[in-house]
């Protein structure tokens, strides 16, 4: 029997600014029943406070709500393994809430196979984007990633798409259906998951020559 | 995530700026959404801008009318006169909150948005504390304070007072949110960015 | 021989939030010479003034330097149209130029097909703003938007840029002679019209394999 092993905070994220979720991962717990506790600085407060709420993000985590997520305070994250032979701390982190956005994904995805009088048709891909706040007044940017695949495959074809919130694809299998998702970062932030998945049948004839 | 080597771990001015400036961006066209809203449903053909001016509560504040006067103000002044603005607001914001339902057929969005700015201007507040507790540490605390004292007239038994007093209040919240907004991109520009934005 | 018709205020636009311009339209001269004149008052001010320059705004037109030029404050302004029978005066236009704010396009505008080692080749647009607006002290944000169409089709595809100066497309037609313009706003006015248009031919090898 030993003290518990070192926990490691995996990672915090916020979906939006207004409120944060940090993740550990728990050490060895040295043979006995062990119990982990996260607490924080906030810059500017000599007080150090214990996490809001364990429950809402699941095991292993902690919970900020509007409440106590302040995009004005940097955050100095510890988490703490006790069993009966001592505690043991994690690494601590520094969290400011604005440069750990990951984004809802983008939203409204539509896809729609263009015919342009006498050229080859594509498929125009559309979508909006997640709904945050500063992003609504035209001022931080959104990057946005698409992938694609027929359903013959399982391999995706990613496209980066820089800022726009519409892609034009126009090379496809004619006569195949195709699965698009699309993705987007905030430009200091992280990787939304990838969004709603659609679906379109590419027409036979598709690859009318130029 | 920002590295804090000597566990010092301080916003920088530009980061907590970038923040203001996006909030105040923010409040203002939220301010901008409701008032329009308001005046197309309810003001056209009433004549309101007409009785709304020199109407505003605050407009015995000392604020810069334009760029030169808004350059020549210190720093500091020119952020109390900010905190001055934003405190003005407490009282009508919460009473617009409170009696828009009062409204005929008041729209929901209006009272989304009026609790929007609200919250919305509690986060400017905090940082706009912070700035100043970094760029004029001990800055004394004296602040000119605006009385706002139309709540009667919101309460109004006729409709047309009612919906002046609204009118009223929408179009000095938008304009003051606009002051505001100016004046947090200008001292963005003169403290981080010395004038050259 | 009658007192002239009504004249009518027909906008005031502000190019730079530091000085502003309002047009009239003159009505019936009711067979006699008649004269114009603008006459305002400012809120907070009990006095009227009159139009301090007919001048360098052209016909019809009074031009207000930055001198005569507050933001957040309401002007009421007449145009009177006077003849020997009489003096008519137009309905008082209300304005805070604060709100008025309509910029000249963005200038320069330059376009450059782009070939990066790691990623598909994309088309970068950049541009400068309008000459006669201050962007550096902060009393003027700007905000832009792109359009592009080729010379098939009649669409314009839009893309909003923010408060960049420069912005990449990524999905083009190979082979296809495209048309780009930018135009640009204030944080919170009118959009300007539509700047200088630039064209540029996408080379056939543009949606090379990522």
């Amino acid at each position: 029997q030993s003290p518990p092993g070192k926990p490691e905070i995996l990672k915090c994220r916020s979906p939006d600014k207004e409120t944060f979720t940090c993740w550990w991962k728990p050490g060895t717990d040295g043979g006995l029943p062990t119990n982990y506790s996260l607490t924080y600085v906030r810059e500017g407060d000599e007080n150090t406070y214990e996490c809001p709420d364990y429950k809402t993000s699941g095991p292993n985590s902690c919970f900020f709500s509007k409440k106590y997520t302040s995009i004005w305070k940097i955050y100095i994250i510890t988490v703490n393994a006790t069993n009966q032979m001592g505690t043991t701390a994690s690494e601590p982190l520094y969290v400011d809430v604005t440069y750990i956005v990951e984004p809802e994904p983008p939203r409204n995805l539509s896809l729609e196979v263009k015919w342009p009088k006498d050229r080859k048709p594509y498929l125009l891909i559309r979508w909006s984007p997640p709904n945050i706040t500063d992003l609504r007044s035209g001022w931080f940017t959104m990057e946005y990633e698409i992938r694609l695949k027929s359903e013959e495959t399982d391999e995706w074809e990613i496209h980066f798409a820089g800022q726009q919130t519409q892609f034009k694809i126009f090379s496809l299998y004619p006569g195949q259906k195709y699965f698009v998702q699309t993705r987007c970062k905030p430009d200091h932030g992280y990787w939304s998951r990838w969004g709603q998945e659609s679906a379109i049948d590419i027409p036979n004839d598709f690859t009318m020559k130029d | 995530l920002p590295i804090c080597p000597s566990g010092d771990c301080k916003m920088s001015l530009q980061d907590m700026f970038d923040r203001l400036v996006m909030l105040s961006h923010y409040i203002h066209s939220l301010s901008s959404e409701i008032f329009i809203e308001f005046d197309q449903r309810y003001a056209q053909g009433r004549g309101f801008i007409a009785k709304a001016i020199n109407g505003c509560h605050t407009s015995s504040l000392p604020t810069p009318e334009d760029k030169e006067q808004a350059q020549q103000i210190p720093p500091e002044v020119l952020l109390k006169l900010v905190i001055s603005l934003l405190h003005a607001w407490n009282d009508p914001l919460y009473q617009l909150v409170t009696e828009v339902g009062g409204i005929h057929e008041a729209p929901d969005g209006m009272v989304s948005r009026a609790k929007e700015i609200e919250a919305q201007i509690k986060q400017l507040l905090e940082g706009i504390q912070k700035i100043i507790g970094q760029v004029h540490p001990g800055a004394n605390e004296n602040e000119i304070y605006s009385v706002w004292a139309q709540l009667p007239s919101l309460q109004a038994a006729d409709e047309e007072s009612r919906l002046f007093a609204f009118y009223n209040l929408l179009h000095c919240l938008r304009r003051d949110s606009h002051k505001v907004d100016n004046y947090l991109k200008i001292l963005k520009c003169r403290i981080v960015y010395q004038n050259n934005c």
